[in-house]
């Protein structure tokens, strides 16, 4: 059977669909209006597809408005799991979003063993780079390829995102480099993000999910902090859709080996 | 000026010493916290002892405590817990060395609760990694200025307990001459401490009783009944005494005389001495200075009574009084020392002096009309320290003491 | 004879020009960005040239805020608690005390007769409760930061918002719009929620009668209510109130001229 | 017809200080003392018809006043008890008993002398050496000060036989509470985590008496009810022992898929895991129980096994599947045991999730997603 998966987040909204083998075999992202139901429709009539026949599995903040579903699961779950399929040698993802960053440990089954969820004063990090961009009067997608010109990063040591803003207004003021403090912002971000993941205990390779896996500056930050590469691909930002399907496929296939026998 | 900063580096070489005999002596190793300690009578049976607030202020002082509380939290350990507890959980689970070298893993882990609750939930996690035994000597906080006779048997009893454990674990008897000989060196000690904290009612304060003496003050808690801690004390009176013949201050041209409650923010504390320097404040008394043990009141300890010396000093350290009787201290000190305003620091770490701050505050600028000050930070975590902050609320504050005092407060 | 006073703040910087008789005879206000030397520049030439002067004449220049040992010409610096004070009294000489509410910090001061600071309190290391709150609010909803305070005025319901971190508000201003709560009565519930914190923060110093409000976010209709409700007293509130700072800057330049002709230098 | 059970709820979750308390004092004209979590020797109170009521916070009221005395980095109970005080609401208390469960409460009592000097304030130190041989008979001493003291309070001796009396109500209400806890851990499905914390959470306002019936009424409910058999994650809550999680979380985790078969809520009210003995020396009693039967908690030291083990064996004896922390934001006590408790739960292999909530907590998707993702750990991998 054919399984869509989409993820409703807050920014974006990704579909995929996997085919009977278990590969992806189409994609499609819309962005996410006020109206959740309509945008979970749009992003599935935007993914090419050959059958009309679908399981459908959501995931994302906005699961729940997602009303043609069959299953619901939570971002850490169907993350790790689609993490999974895409790095095999990974057995730990970092998922940076807007407000929350999370940090998931699993198993080789996928099942998430570990996880911890950004919710104190370090939370943020996706929308810190947006104001920090704002701040610099930067496009977002250029801060991080810039960053990565740093020599001499700042120092930022606040943990709160609004006081570590004010810090970096102060760099800017004593006329420190536009890449140092690029670099500096991605640094401190790195540093609240890495320490989710220590919490949750490094093993094996480490992916990087969510739109921030685009940001080279990002990644760099990462592997500085944590010491070891950091795994990005192209469907990255798919890794939640993706999990989420194989996922229900998974347990179609379960239920029907429990039918069967 | 021949005594100058003899006090300052007698005391590096002590210190120094110190850690090279925990970390090549010989004899037992016992865990000890510094408030009201019984450092006496374990010294009796010849440990060698460590104190793990000693270390994580010494790491705050040298700048690594920021990555060892983050090794800490990376354990599990939250953010909101005492910065203290988590950078002595990062240094073990660094090995156990820091910027003063190697430290001896314990034979026995001595918990005095006179401090706060936090030492006994620090020395629980310390138990579950060393595995060795947990005495814990509870002492009653006093709920008003005289401590009930029942909490001072219990604290005497839990010390004739304490001996036997003792025993056992030196292998050695008690002998009351050597008890007693080291007593008697206590006492001596603090004379001289006491001679020296008094000195700051002079004009201009000889010494800052703050930002000098929490290193001044190191022996007295540290090497307390030793013929070292005696000596120590002794050059340093010489010293004040110098300083005051020839009317020097730890600041150039004293303008402000202040009591200082709270402890110091360590990773910060140059930087947090500079702005008070800047407008020429002297610190004439602190409460963190007193933070082991409190000798204004006349006690000492004392070899015709060791144990009821002992338990006494436990019982009435400043971070066992009820808040009634540390503000009956403060005010104690403002008027002795002749200080014009209290600076409150707050620290988030360390809740036993944190709570009941802001009422403090309130009863001495309403009801005392003192000027007061308060600020917040944490003596070990570096994240909550902001120089920019910090410089604007004290050059506001003292700007409005000159403002009272010449009508221009431009600097 | 002139004086000036530039406050440099973490948004926005402002400049008074003052006259021998203490009247303000010049304004200047520039976004502080990413410059503060050149800010505190601009915002001092126009404040010039509304005066209608050149730099030359003004005998002494007093810097203030953040930024005030940066100000080139500034010939002395003091903070802004003081200046604050200073200012607030020259509006209202009855005030006892000053709540301020910046970008990211909040300030009680309980000033004498005379204008000098008694007391005062600031937020501890933690922006929230600060302005930046009601710019997260603001960009949340999606709204101009100038238009929530009016806009809080249309709330019909008590709503109450109970975290005031700038980084959560967002989490719990959706869920209240999930739930179909009006915009109006979110932004009423925002704007309490910022009152109680400050009032919470100066209440450490005791309110006294007359209370002045300034800072950037007193200019907030929504935030003079919210406050004046908690309080359930009247605030005072100058059309200057932003220049409060800058003004009382350069009411001590002019203090500080005075002061060194009659020590005859 | 609606069920039993959740009429003796609804009168449970009414239960106040402005209304029980009031009504108490107006119509038998006697006095009240707030005790302050998370053990105190209610009997002594008891005994001198003092009704002893338990200091449960504010439930997320605004702390506008508080915030004016308490930092930002202290947990919600001290602030929010502090706001209620400074607002007059706790007006109905003649007076507050704090215990030495941490260094907040240790300090508050002397926050509560300053602002409310016309009160009766008790600081009572429990013994954390239990091991010493001088324990009893100091704690025992303590308590005969209490004695004194609310006996003045009272206007009226306490005398050993009022003091036995009341230890048998104790033990009673206490029993009440653990047959409950046993049913919970048998059907679960027949009594929620939330009802449970709200029946016994009514203890701390009700006289004692009327409390017991309460909860025995609650419970023979609770076994008759029809409810549907629900399947979902066996967990125990670990962590509540002082503050008290909002009701909505208890609800949130349950409704995510967890059924909660053991906790530490409001564990002060069974403090003792058998009777108090009723013969002799009432107070000498009374310490003994404390020294001998007290449960594991963060904020006792000294008993005979770790607290690793104790909840590894709560886990096992309730037959969870997994532990839910769940401590008080700044709650020291709770918060450094963590670390150590999870290392145990590793070794162990019993799966765990860790929460910190506060009493202003208002948005709960946060702690539904997680749950849920805890869920489908066994859900998606059995």
């Amino acid at each position: 059977m054919y399984v869509l998966g989409i993820d409703l987040g807050s920014r974006t909204c990704h579909a995929v669909i996997v085919d009977p083998d278990g590969s992806v075999a189409g994609r499609s992202a819309v962005p996410v209006t006020a109206d959740l139901p309509g945008t979970a429709r749009r992003a599935e009539a935007a993914v090419e597809r050959s059958v009309s026949d679908l399981y459908v599995a959501a995931t994302g903040f906005g699961r729940y408005q997602v009303l043609f579903r069959d299953i619901a699961i939570t971002d850490i779950t169907s993350h790790a799991f689609g993490a999974r399929s895409l790095f095999p040698d990974a057995s730990c993802v970092l998922d940076i979003g807007a407000q929350t960053s999370r940090a998931m440990r699993y198993r080789e089954d996928g099942r998430v063993e570990r996880f911890k969820i950004n919710d104190k004063c370090a939370a943020g990090a996706g929308k810190f780079l947006e104001r920090v961009a704002r701040a610099m009067e930067l496009p977002l997608d250029e801060i991080g390829e810039l960053s990565r010109r740093s020599k001499d990063p700042v120092t930022i040591s606040s943990i709160c995102a609004v006081l570590a803003e004010s810090e970096i207004i102060n760099h800017v003021t004593q006329g420190r480099a536009v890449e140092d403090i690029l670099m500096g912002a991605h640094l401190s971000i790195a540093d609240r993000v890495v320490a989710l993941l220590r919490q949750v205990g490094i093993r094996g390779e480490i992916a990087l999910t969510g739109a921030v896996s685009r940001n080279a500056g990002m990644v760099a930050a990462l592997e500085r902090k944590v010491g070891q590469p950091v795994r990005v691909s192209s469907d990255s930002e798919y890794a939640g859709a993706i999990g989420a399907a194989l996922l229900a496929r998974k347990r179609l296939r379960m239920m029907s080996h429990e039918y069967s026998s | 000026m021949k005594h100058q900063g003899v006090g300052r580096d007698l005391q590096k070489q002590l210190m120094a010493g110190w850690y090279r005999e925990l970390a090549e002596g010989e004899g037992p190793v016992a865990y000890l916290f510094i408030s009201g300690n019984v450092v006496e009578l374990l010294r009796a049976f010849g440990f060698r002892v460590v104190y793990p607030e000693v270390n994580a202020l010494q790491c705050g002082v040298r700048k690594v405590a920021g990555d060892l509380i983050l090794k800490a939290e990376d354990q599990g350990y939250s953010s909101d817990v005492c910065g203290y507890v988590k950078n002595d959980i990062g240094l073990v689970a660094s090995g156990n060395v820091g910027p003063f070298g190697k430290l001896p893993k314990p034979d026995l882990l001595l918990c005095t609760y006179s401090g706060c609750a936090t030492y006994l939930k620090w020395f629980e996690a310390l138990a579950e990694i060393y595995r060795v035994p947990l005495v814990m000597l509870d002492v009653p906080y006093l709920r008003a200025e005289e401590p009930d006779p029942h909490a001072v048997r219990y604290v005497a009893g839990q010390l004739q307990e304490l001996v036997a454990v003792c025993e056992r674990i030196s292998g050695k008897r008690l002998s009351r001459e050597r008890l007693s000989e080291i007593l008697d060196r206590s006492r001596r000690a603090e004379d001289l401490w006491m001679e020296i904290l008094d000195s700051c009612s002079g004009t201009p304060s000889p010494f800052d009783a703050f930002f000098e003496a929490v290193f001044f003050m190191a022996p007295i808690y540290v090497l307390r009944g030793t013929e070292d801690c005696v000596r120590y004390y002794e050059s340093a009176l010489a010293e004040i005494r110098e300083r005051l013949e020839h009317r020097i201050g730890p600041v150039e041209g004293e303008r402000h005389r202040i009591v200082l409650e709270g402890p110091p923010p360590w990773p910060h504390f140059r930087a947090f001495w500079d702005l008070f320097k800047k407008w020429g404040v002297c610190c004439v008394s602190s409460t963190y200075c007193r933070v082991g043990g409190i000798w204004d009141r006349g006690f000492r300890h004392d070899p015709s009574r060791p144990f009821e010396s002992i338990a006494e000093y436990a019982v009435r350290c400043y971070t066992n009084l009820s808040l009634e009787s540390r503000r009956r201290f403060m005010r104690e000190q403002l008027e002795r020392f002749r200080a014009e305003a209290l600076v409150i620091h707050s620290v988030k770490s360390c809740r036993v002096f944190s709570v009941g701050q802001a009422d403090t505050r309130d009863y001495f600028s309403r009801e005392r009309s003192v000027p007061t000050l308060f600020l917040e930070s944490d003596l070990a975590d570096p994240r909550y320290f902001s120089e920019a902050q910090m410089r604007n609320r004290i050059d506001a504050f003292f700007e409005a003491q000159e403002h009272l005092r010449k009508g221009v407060p431009c600097s | 004879m002139l004086v000036a006073g530039v406050d440099v703040g973490s948004t926005a910087t402002k400049a008074a020009v003052v006259g021998e008789d203490r009247r303000v005879l010049g304004r200047g206000l520039v976004s502080t960005g990413a410059n503060v030397v050149r800010a505190a520049e601009s915002a001092f030439r126009q404040a010039l040239e509304a005066a209608g002067n050149e730099e030359w004449e003004i005998s002494h220049t007093v810097g203030t805020g953040y930024g005030r040992y940066r100000v080139p010409f500034g010939n002395s610096q003091v903070t802004e608690i003081a200046c604050h004070a200073k200012g607030a009294h020259y509006f209202f000489p009855d005030t006892r005390t000053i709540i301020d509410i910046g970008g990211q910090d909040t300030k009680g001061i309980r000033v004498g007769a005379s204008g000098e600071v008694l007391d005062f309190v600031m937020n501890d290391k933690c922006a929230a409760g600060t302005g930046r709150f009601l710019d997260a609010a603001a960009t949340t909803l999606g709204i101009g930061i100038d238009e929530i305070g009016p806009l809080s005025l249309r709330a019909q319901l008590q709503l109450r918002i109970t975290n005031v971190c700038a980084v959560f508000v967002e989490s719990e201003i959706m869920s209240h719009l999930a739930k179909g709560r009006r915009v109006d009565d979110i932004l009423r519930g925002v704007h309490l929620a910022i009152a109680g914190r400050s009032i919470a923060l100066v209440r450490r110093i005791g309110i006294e009668n007359e209370v002045t409000f300034t800072g950037g976010v007193s200019r907030n209709p929504g935030m003079v209510s919210a406050i004046e409700e908690k309080l359930s007293t009247r605030l005072n509130v100058s059309p200057d109130s932003q220049f409060t700072g800058a003004i009382g800057a350069a009411l001590f330049a002019l203090e500080k001229v005075e002061h060194d002709v009659r020590a005859g230098h | 017809m609606p069920n039993p059970l959740e009429a003796i709820v609804e009168r449970c979750r009414r239960a106040s200080i402005q209304e029980d308390v009031l009504s108490w004092k107006r119509t038998t004209g006697g006095k009240a003392v707030g005790c302050f979590p998370v053990y105190v020797p209610e009997e002594i109170l008891h005994a001198g018809e003092i009704l002893p009521v338990g200091i449960q916070g504010g439930g997320g009221i605004d702390t506008d006043l508080a915030d004016s005395r308490i930092q930002s980095f202290v947990c919600s109970i001290a602030r929010s008890t502090l706001e209620l005080g400074l607002r007059r609401d706790l007006d109905a208390l003649d007076g507050m008993v704090f215990p030495n469960i941490c260094d907040v409460s240790k300090n508050l009592a002397g926050v509560w002398r300053r602002n409310f000097p016309d009160r009766k304030v008790e600081y009572v130190h429990l013994p954390q050496n239990p091991e010493s041989a001088y324990a009893e008979e100091y704690l025992r001493a303590e308590f005969g000060r209490l004695r004194e003291s609310f006996a003045e309070l009272a206007g009226r001796p306490i005398s050993y036989e009022s003091l036995r009396e009341s230890l048998a109500v104790f033990n009673r209400n206490r029993r009440s509470i653990q047959d409950l806890y046993r049913l919970r851990v048998e059907k679960p499905w027949a009594v929620t985590a939330a009802e449970t914390h709200l029946l016994v959470r009514a203890g701390r306002f009700l006289p004692k008496e009327v409390h017991t019936s309460l909860v025995e009424e609650g419970t023979v409910a609770a076994e008759a009810s029809s409810r549907r058999r629900r399947d979902g994650l066996r967990v125990v809550i670990e962590g509540a022992f002082c503050e008290q999680p909002p009701v909505e979380w208890l609800e949130t985790l349950e409704q995510a898929g967890c059924l909660i078969v053991d906790d530490d809520l409001q564990i002060g009210r069974r403090w003792f895991d058998r009777d108090v003995e009723t013969g002799g020396d009432p107070l000498a009693a009374l310490a003994r129980a404390y020294l001998r039967t007290s449960p594991s908690a963060s904020i006792r030291h000294g008993d005979e096994i770790s607290r690793s083990q104790a909840l590894v064996a709560r886990v096992r004896r309730s037959r969870a599947q997994g532990v839910i922390f769940a401590a008080a934001k700044f709650c020291e006590p709770a918060l450094f045991d963590y670390p150590i408790l999870r290392a145990a739960l590793e070794r162990e292999g019993i799966p765990y999730l860790t929460f910190e909530f506060e009493e202003k907590m208002s948005v709960f998707e946060s702690v539904r997603s997680q749950v849920e993702t805890f869920v489908e750990a066994s859900l998606f991998f059995a």
